[in-house]
């Protein structure tokens, strides 16, 4: 077993993480917080390039070196942005330094959940580590100790154990389903058994187990009606979290459903997931598509705008065939880029101007011009507009799921329409007008955003074929 | 399996049940605590039978924590923190004996007729166990639910977990149950943690709607620049 | 010229906005980014024309960009140099135009980085071959027109448009989508030559019209999906407002025709119907809307409603007869709403470049502070009085040519077989002479309130001509106007390919090229040159006699007061009290329109009001009750969002109990 | 020699309907001063009052602009140019083939437009109602015109009038329901298209009621003499229209011969007189409408045009 070259992704951000418990000096840790994410993103590179064979421990394939390598280079970005971020909470006060390193580490231990959930072969390993992922996100959301923190912090902290506790008995009903067919032991949650022989499972047990799986990850990827924690996680934590938690922590939860969909598809006689992941995909979209409209909080109705883009996610991914699983994968990645730059603006708005309720942001492009522009953007492709890459990956959904299923479509067209109609109702109050309030000097970092927005550009006109390759053949797996 | 070994493990499911049963209607929550350290107790003896029955060495370890942990320490800091907190007086509102009972049952039904129908299959031990663990789950779920003080939600999601021990347990050999057990105490000394750092007073949760929405961030807003009367007003566009 | 060469044009476009986003604040940034976008729209017209008169076959191009296994198709058939032709011709003088007006706005950098990108985009959309290019160039264009109208975004109104344009855009692209979905199938054939050989059930053909109709109506202004029309033309600088108006409205109908005619390959008779239904309606009501309103731009805009409308019977024609087997007068019908199309295009970037000219010159589009303006600005007045003879349909401008073969394809209509179409190409005829009859009105007013009479305000009265770029577009344009309705045989044989290709057959090439001839000599003709040199002579021939003969130069007095000498230029005639009568008559039922006078109570020195109230039906009754019954559930659902912990945990139960029921009981 | 033949009766034409209009008004004035037991003016009279007008010098507004003394001689110049385009006694004339009925209306419509524009030049408001009111009563006008048009033109399978008339004097038409409904039809719209009794009064200067009037109160001298000529000589032109629609036989073609055309031409003549009389007479036994009952008795003409239009369907079984 090749350790080492999977190791990288896992011991960098572990030991990181370790050494920022002990580092003292804000700046000191943040830029050692960059280095080790980069030192990281390196290691997913690595891993690209040198896919280790598998493992009963560890599979990296096609699937998830996606989420791998986006997962890497996302917590790269988001960590060059919260050095510039960080540093403004510092002067004003809002984060004490002691903090400060207890937020550093757990980033780093929240990395490290995350990278262990995607690269793991066993399904009981993967529940741990999302189950890591998530206690160490609730920290980060209760760091700023306000009352709303806190409550936000507790509710996400509930909510996550009840669903950490069904995505357990789901697995635990997988392996009891596994245990006749592959025997008792290791190889009853090792993911790769358990797809060769997934035909031969008592098909009874397993529907529970989806039920129990999908709504126990799928409170993590905040499927409606499971989703309550996410709105004010986002709000009121940091934004680098809140960039994680939409860009990251989401995709995870969604890996871990499809992991689990390809086993259940691969049995014949289970109730195919596809129609309830379909079902629970546009209910989400269109309940947080007009949930978007009676926002005040910037950060929360983004949040809501990422619980919808799950939900369309989710709907490609259940409707399945080449080209929707093609656009939900290329969704996925262009909302995780989109919506973390997004993020990543938004938290210099709010800190420019003192405030996350939107009525108090106006004339954003005049008097910040870059920032504001750099939200318009982000805004026209979080809502599909070209010649962002979402646009590619909507029209690929919509087109064929109207031409497969037209009833479904149409919610999704509802609920596509009522999301725009919101992002850009509250986007325009905020980007135009006449500017509100003083001019401060806001000394923003705008290389994460603009490399961000770069890529979901470039994907939009262009996608190398290598890509397309490497995606039509993840979209193969997922059936 | 003998008959035997088969029953004690059964009994021992089926009195970790009715734990979680008469954990619905406790008012008290000295009382509530009590049942709770008593139901930890049932699953740590169940654990170790099963220990005995799969001879699987590391069940013991489960067994222990459950015990050392779940019926000792938790119990006690949860005790603490009623006292602390003030709030040991304190009588809930729950849902009668009966009405509890009633409602307990239908779970448990529920529960016998998904699981005993789809694990025909399996052993006949982890069957049961499978059962018993997914009506335990239900009741905690239902007593997170019914209950609005945060210790006794607390509670509530502390006995849905030893369901899922009870589970994995019961399952033949499943790996990782040490470690899943081990991150489980980790969480719910997070839980009791957070409740004391974060200094979540006696209610979080009332029926006074305002109370409630003091901690809402969103709400806070909504109310200092009301919203659209959209249903009554009409049209709102900018 | 190769389709290449075009889509090198429509990068350079592309490059000309990246570089105009990092040089817009240099001194010369807007000349230079508009003489070059000048120059480009030159060379893709002439690419256009070229094509078009050469009758040159079709060109393909695939780009190895867009759709991953798709790629971006191109193509250039002669429908597409059509569009081309009228695109560039208006990005052309537009460009010109703007030479001289961008020097007034204030805001370049807002203007700037997006013009060239929306040229780029119009362009694209009409040479794509495949639903992902269309779409994506279609969409761009809403993009960069969106972000045009937003350029003065500090007035509240401005921004309101730009809401409503941007999400009535999303609503028609999302449509669309729909549409290439059906035609696609499940395949997902994207490329248009893989979709014409897809046959649809008839009900699927029948969705594909209307989500066609719904998608490209609401670009094109169809009532009544026109709403934002109004708003957001208006909104934008005038060379854009013009491009607006009367380029980009034409994209939509090639979009339209594109899918109707190319791809699905007509529509049945009640589909024809419903297009010709529709664009009497359109047609009507857009002219009506015109005659109420009194910002001059917006009026313009409401005209573009009509003038689609005039366009939109002409293809409903066309689809009827196509559909009936009629194929010669279809061509007919089809050559009239090709016709129009261009013809539009010139007059309304005429007239919007006249406002523009107005606005700049006196601060206001307001026609109620306006008045007098042919005195301050005699050529723009001239050239801007061309522009409303040929959009009222006055002969012998181009604007009559067009509905002038409009109307013959309608009077061919006894042929059709259907009896709802016997009765209702008639009504359309109605409908056509009455929007034409109106539209004629609302020019009076016009032209009459802004240019004629006295000032009413200061600004008014201390205007000064604009200057020379504009008015050498607004001539230019104004002599085309003229040439295409003197010679408008030759246009309409210019557009024989197209003609041909979307429907199969042509109209009938007369020897004498001068004159129109729709069906045959001894049916009707029309031949624009004779009337005009008629006319001409005529005139010439009054002016000499009357100078022979007449008593001498005229004598300057005071205009005849009743003896009640008042020169307050308030006691003029206004747009109001113009429109007054027609509103009396078509307001009632149509916009609710009511006028009471409040009088004060016997002894209160306070003045007698008149209150005067109109509704807009489709606002009101549509889209306002939509965006209600929006934030009412939206405002519903919000609940979820300040539910306690206990309650969300109650859900969670909820789901999980009948998850596991329905499980059990149905499986 | 056909060709030159031809231009000479075009050429008649073109100066018979320059000079007839006059007449037509004298002959109706007489014939109406006559039913109201007055004397009345000579039936020459319109064209002293012309001639006096011509050589008056004019008076201008101080505010006018160049459109306001452009405006008569376009106005003119539409009207003489649809005028000509009507057959009076000889069809298929040269001028004739280059343009059908639609752009005879059109013509007229651009002379009205013009008109309409002259009246708001100066900046009174008597300018402002006329033209207001005449834009009102010609856009409910049209589309019953249109509508008289589609019926003819479904009958006898052209817009263009030579045709038209051909059609109408063969012995194919017999006698129809369509024909009298959109005979009607054209009535009305010649009215209210020449400012007639019930819709307009001619003789009137009493500024609220007045129309056209309104629309020229600023004019005077040369101006004034050609905005009257062309009035008239659109009161000639409908006249012609509807004697060439409905009374065809007495129109000869342009081949036919010259004593034919004398004789056609003298029959042209008594269509005048007989029109100027009927005019007269139904002037004199009728009251003028308030303003806005007008928009009913224009629709009475559209809905006749369109049952006329639906009738053909149902008698001609198409």
């Amino acid at each position: 077993m090749t350790f080492d070259a999977v190791s990288l992704v896992l011991i960098i951000p572990l030991a990181a993480a370790a050494v920022l418990a002990a580092l003292p000096g804000y700046k000191t840790s943040s830029r050692f917080n960059i280095l080790a994410s980069f030192l990281t993103l390196a290691g997913a590179v690595d891993l690209v390039a040198h896919r280790p064979p598998l493992g009963s421990y560890f599979l990296v394939d096609d699937m998830n070196i996606v989420f791998i390598a986006l997962n890497t280079f996302v917590g790269f970005t988001t960590s060059v942005f919260s050095a510039s971020y960080i540093a403004h909470e510092i002067r004003t006060g809002r984060l004490t330094p002691g903090l400060l390193r207890f937020y550093h580490v757990f980033y780093q231990i929240m990395m490290f959940g995350m990278n262990l959930a995607l690269v793991t072969n066993n399904i009981g390993l993967m529940w741990v580590a999302v189950e890591l992922a998530t206690l160490s996100t609730v920290l980060m959301v209760g760091i700023y100790r306000t009352p709303e923190a806190i409550e936000a912090a507790w509710k996400y902290f509930i909510l996550g154990s009840v669903g950490i506790a069904f995505a357990l008995f789901g697995t635990t009903l997988i392996y009891a389903a596994a245990q006749p067919v592959v025997g008792a032991g290791m190889n009853g949650m090792t993911w790769t058994t358990l797809l060769a022989h997934s035909s031969a499972f008592d098909p009874a047990i397993m529907n529970i187990a989806f039920i129990f799986l999908l709504m126990g990850y799928g409170t993590k990827a905040g499927l409606f009606p499971l989703h309550a924690w996410l709105p004010d996680a986002h709000a009121e934590g940091p934004t680098p979290v809140s960039a994680v938690l939409s860009g990251l922590l989401l995709n995870v939860a969604l890996y871990a459903i499809l992991r689990f969909k390809i086993l259940f598809a691969a049995n014949a006689h289970v109730i195919p997931p596809g129609p309830l992941m379909m079902v629970v995909g546009l209910a989400t979209a269109v309940f947080a598509s007009f949930m978007l409209y009676p926002r005040h909080d910037i950060k929360r109705m983004f949040a809501y705008s990422s619980i919808e883009h799950m939900g369309i996610i989710t709907f490609a991914f259940g409707l399945g065939g080449a080209i929707a699983n093609f656009a939900g994968l290329l969704q996925m990645v262009m909302h995780s880029l989109t919506k973390s730059a997004i993020f990543f603006s938004v938290g210099h708005i709010s800190q420019a101007k003192g405030t996350q309720r939107m009525a108090d942001i106006r004339g954003l492009t005049e008097s910040y011009p870059l920032l504001g522009w750099g939200l318009v953007l982000g805004v026209v492709a979080i809502v599909g507009m070209p010649p962002l890459g979402v646009f590619m990956s909507e029209f690929l959904t919509i087109s064929s799921a109207f031409a497969r299923a037209p009833w479904l479509a149409l919610p999704l067209v509802v609920a596509l329409l009522a999301a725009f109609g919101a992002i850009m109702r509250h986007t325009h109050g905020m980007a135009f007008g006449a500017a509100q309030g003083e001019i401060r000097p806001s000394e923003a970092s705008f290389i994460p955003v603009f490399i961000h927005l770069g890529i979901v550009f470039a994907a939009g006109v262009f996608i190398p074929a290598a890509v397309v390759v490497w995606f039509q053949h993840v979209a193969k797996m997922l059936g | 399996m003998g008959t035997l070994d088969f029953n004690i493990a059964h009994m021992l499911a089926g009195a970790l049940m009715l734990a979680s049963m008469t954990m619905l209607y406790q008012k008290r929550l000295f009382a509530l605590i009590n049942i709770y350290a008593l139901q930890a107790v049932i699953l740590a003896l169940s654990v170790a039978w099963q220990a005995v029955l799969q001879h699987a060495a590391q069940l013991y370890i489960t067994a222990l924590i459950a015990f050392l942990f779940k019926a000792l320490v938790i119990p006690y800091a949860l005790h603490r923190i009623i006292v602390r907190l003030r709030i040991h007086r304190e009588i809930e509102t729950v849902i009668g004996t009966g009405p509890a009972m009633l409602a307990g049952m239908a779970l448990t039904g529920l529960a016998m007729a998904v699981m005993l129908r789809a694990t025909a299959n399996v052993d006949l031990l982890a069957r049961e166990d499978l059962a018993f663990a997914l009506a335990v789950l239900l009741l905690g779920l239902m007593m997170m639910v019914t209950r609005r003080n945060a210790v006794s939600q607390i509670v509530g999601f502390l006995s849905l977990e030893n369901g899922l021990i009870l589970a994995a347990a019961g399952t033949q050999g499943m790996p990782f149950v040490v470690e899943i057990s081990i991150a489980f105490s980790i969480l719910v000394a997070f839980v009791v943690i957070g409740v004391f750092l974060f200094r979540i007073r006696e209610r979080f949760d009332t029926v006074d709607l305002r109370a409630l929405d003091a901690f809402r961030g969103e709400r806070r807003l909504a109310e200092a620049f009301p919203a659209t009367t959209a249903c009554n007003e009409g049209d709102e566009m900018p | 010229m190769s389709i290449a060469a075009l889509l090198c044009c429509v990068a350079l476009f592309i490059a000309l906005s990246l570089l105009s986003a990092a040089v817009n604040r240099l001194f010369n940034a807007t000349i230079i980014i508009y003489c070059a976008c000048f120059a480009i729209a030159l060379v893709m017209l002439w690419g256009g024309v070229v094509h078009l008169l050469t009758h040159a076959s079709d060109m393909t191009i695939v780009l190895p960009i867009g759709l991953p296994w798709t790629g971006a198709h191109f193509k250039l058939d002669a429908l597409a140099a059509f569009f081309l032709v009228v695109v560039n011709l208006g990005a052309a003088t537009a460009s010109f135009y703007a030479l001289g007006y961008g020097r007034h706005e204030e805001a370049p950098h807002r203007v700037l980085p997006f013009y060239p990108a929306f040229l780029a985009a119009m362009n694209l959309v009409v040479l794509a071959n495949d639903a992902f290019t269309f779409l994506f160039s279609w969409e761009l264009m809403s993009l960069a027109s969106w972000a045009l109208v937003m350029a003065h975004h500090r007035e509240k109104e401005n921004a309101r448009a730009g809401y409503i344009y941007i999400v009535m855009a999303s609503f028609g692209t999302l449509m669309l989508l729909l549409a290439f979905a059906l035609l696609s199938g499940p395949g997902g054939h994207y490329v248009f030559s893989g979709m014409q050989g897809h046959v649809l059930t008839p009900l699927r053909a029948a969705v594909v019209l209307f989500l066609v109709l719904l998608g490209a109506g609401s670009k094109a202004g169809i009532y009544p999906l026109h709403v934002w029309l109004p708003l957001a033309h208006p909104a934008a600088p005038s060379h854009v407002s013009g491009l607006m108006s009367g380029v980009m409205t034409k994209v939509a109908v090639y979009g339209f025709i594109r899918i109707v005619f190319g791809l699905l390959g007509g529509t049945g008779e009640d589909g024809g119907m419903a297009v010709l239904a529709l664009g009497g309606i359109t047609a009507v009501m857009g002219v009506l809307y015109a005659l109420l309103q009194h910002d001059l731009k917006k009026l313009l805009a409401y005209h573009t409603v009509e003038n689609i409308g005039i366009i939109f019977i002409g293809l409903g024609l066309a689809l009827v007869f196509q559909a009936d087997g009629h194929a010669a007068f279809a061509a007919l019908a089809f050559t009239a709403a090709l016709f129009h199309v261009f013809n539009h295009s010139l007059f309304k970037s005429l007239l919007f470049f006249g406002a523009g000219a107005v606005q700049t010159a006196t601060r206001t589009r307001d026609m109620e502070r306006l008045g007098g303006l042919i005195h301050r600005m005699p050529q723009t007045a001239f050239v801007f009085l061309v522009g409303c003879a040929a959009i009222s349909a006055l002969p012998p401008f181009n604007g009559f040519a067009s509905e002038w073969l409009t109307f013959q394809a309608i009077i061919q209509g006894p042929v059709l077989t259907h009896w709802g179409l016997k009765t209702l190409v008639p009504v359309a005829g109605a409908m056509l002479a009455l929007a034409a009859a109106l539209a004629a009105a609302c020019f009076v007013k016009v032209y009459g309130i802004v240019f004629l009479g006295r000032p009413r305000t200061e600004p008014a009265k201390s205007a000064v001509e604009t200057d020379r770029f504009s008015l050498a577009t607004m001539s230019f344009l104004a002599l085309l106007c003229l040439l295409a309705g003197i010679f408008p045989g030759v246009f309409t044989s210019g557009l024989t390919p197209a003609v041909h290709e979307m429907t199969g057959a042509q109209m009938p090439q007369h020897a004498i090229w001068l004159s129109l001839v729709p069906v045959s000599a001894v049916r009707s003709s029309y031949n624009g040159l004779f009337i005009f040199i008629f006319i001409v002579l005529a005139a010439g021939v009054a002016a000499f006699v009357a100078r022979r003969f007449g008593g001498g130069a005229p004598r300057q007095a005071p205009a005849w007061d009743c003896g009640f000498p008042l020169d307050d230029p308030a006691t003029q005639y206004t747009a109001g009290s113009f429109a007054q009568p027609i509103r009396r008559v078509f307001g009632g039922h149509l916009f609710r329109a009511s006028a009471r006078v409040e009088m004060p109570p016997p002894g209160s020195l306070a003045p007698a009001r008149l209150i005067r109230e109109l509704h807009d039906l489709a606002w009101e009754e549509i889209y306002k009750r939509i965006a209600a019954r929006v934030l009412c559930i939206a405002e519903r659902l919000n609940r979820f969002q300040v539910l306690s912990l206990r309650h969300y945990l109650s859900i969670v139960f909820f789901c999980l109990i009948l998850l596991l029921m329905v499980l059990t009981l149905w499986f | 020699m056909v060709l030159i033949d031809e231009l000479i009766l075009q050429g008649v034409q073109m100066t018979g309907v320059l000079l007839l209009p006059p007449l037509l008004l004298g002959v109706t004035r007489k014939i109406k001063a006559r039913l109201l037991r007055r004397r009345g003016a000579s039936v020459f009279q319109p064209y002293r009052d012309l001639l006096r007008l011509l050589h008056k010098r004019p008076v201008m507004a101080e505010n006018a602009s160049w459109l306001f003394r452009a405006a008569p001689y376009l106005i003119f110049a539409f009207t003489w140019s649809a005028a000509v385009l009507v057959p009076t006694f000889a069809t298929g004339l040269v001028l004739g083939r280059s343009a059908d009925l639609v752009a005879i209306i059109a013509l007229l419509a651009a002379a009205r437009f013009v008109l309409a524009l002259a009246g708001m030049d100066v900046g009174t408001s008597f300018g402002g109602i006329g033209s207001s009111r005449e834009m009102m009563i010609a856009a409910l006008a049209e589309p019953a015109m249109m509508m008289v048009v589609f019926t003819l033109a479904l009958i006898a399978g052209s817009t263009q009038l030579f045709a038209i008339a051909a059609y109408m004097a063969s012995s194919a038409v017999g006698l129809r329901v369509s024909l009298g409904l959109s005979f009607l039809a054209l009535m009305i719209v010649a009215l209210a298209e020449n400012g007639r009794i019930p819709v307009d009064n001619p003789a009137t200067h009493l500024e609220l009621t007045m129309v056209h009037e309104a629309m020229v109160l600023e004019y005077s001298g040369r101006y004034l003499a050609l905005i009257e000529l062309a009035s008239a000589m659109k009161l000639l032109l409908y006249v012609s229209l509807i004697g060439c629609i409905f009374l065809p036989w007495t129109l000869v073609p342009a081949a036919g011969g010259w004593g034919a055309c004398i004789l056609s031409f003298l029959f042209y003549i008594g269509k005048l007189t007989a029109a100027g009389a009927v005019l007269a007479l139904f002037e004199t036994s009728i009251a003028k409408m308030r303003v806005f009952r007008v928009p009913d008795f224009l629709n009475v003409a559209l809905m006749m045009g369109l049952l006329a239009t639906l009738l053909l369907f149902v008698s001609k079984g198409f």
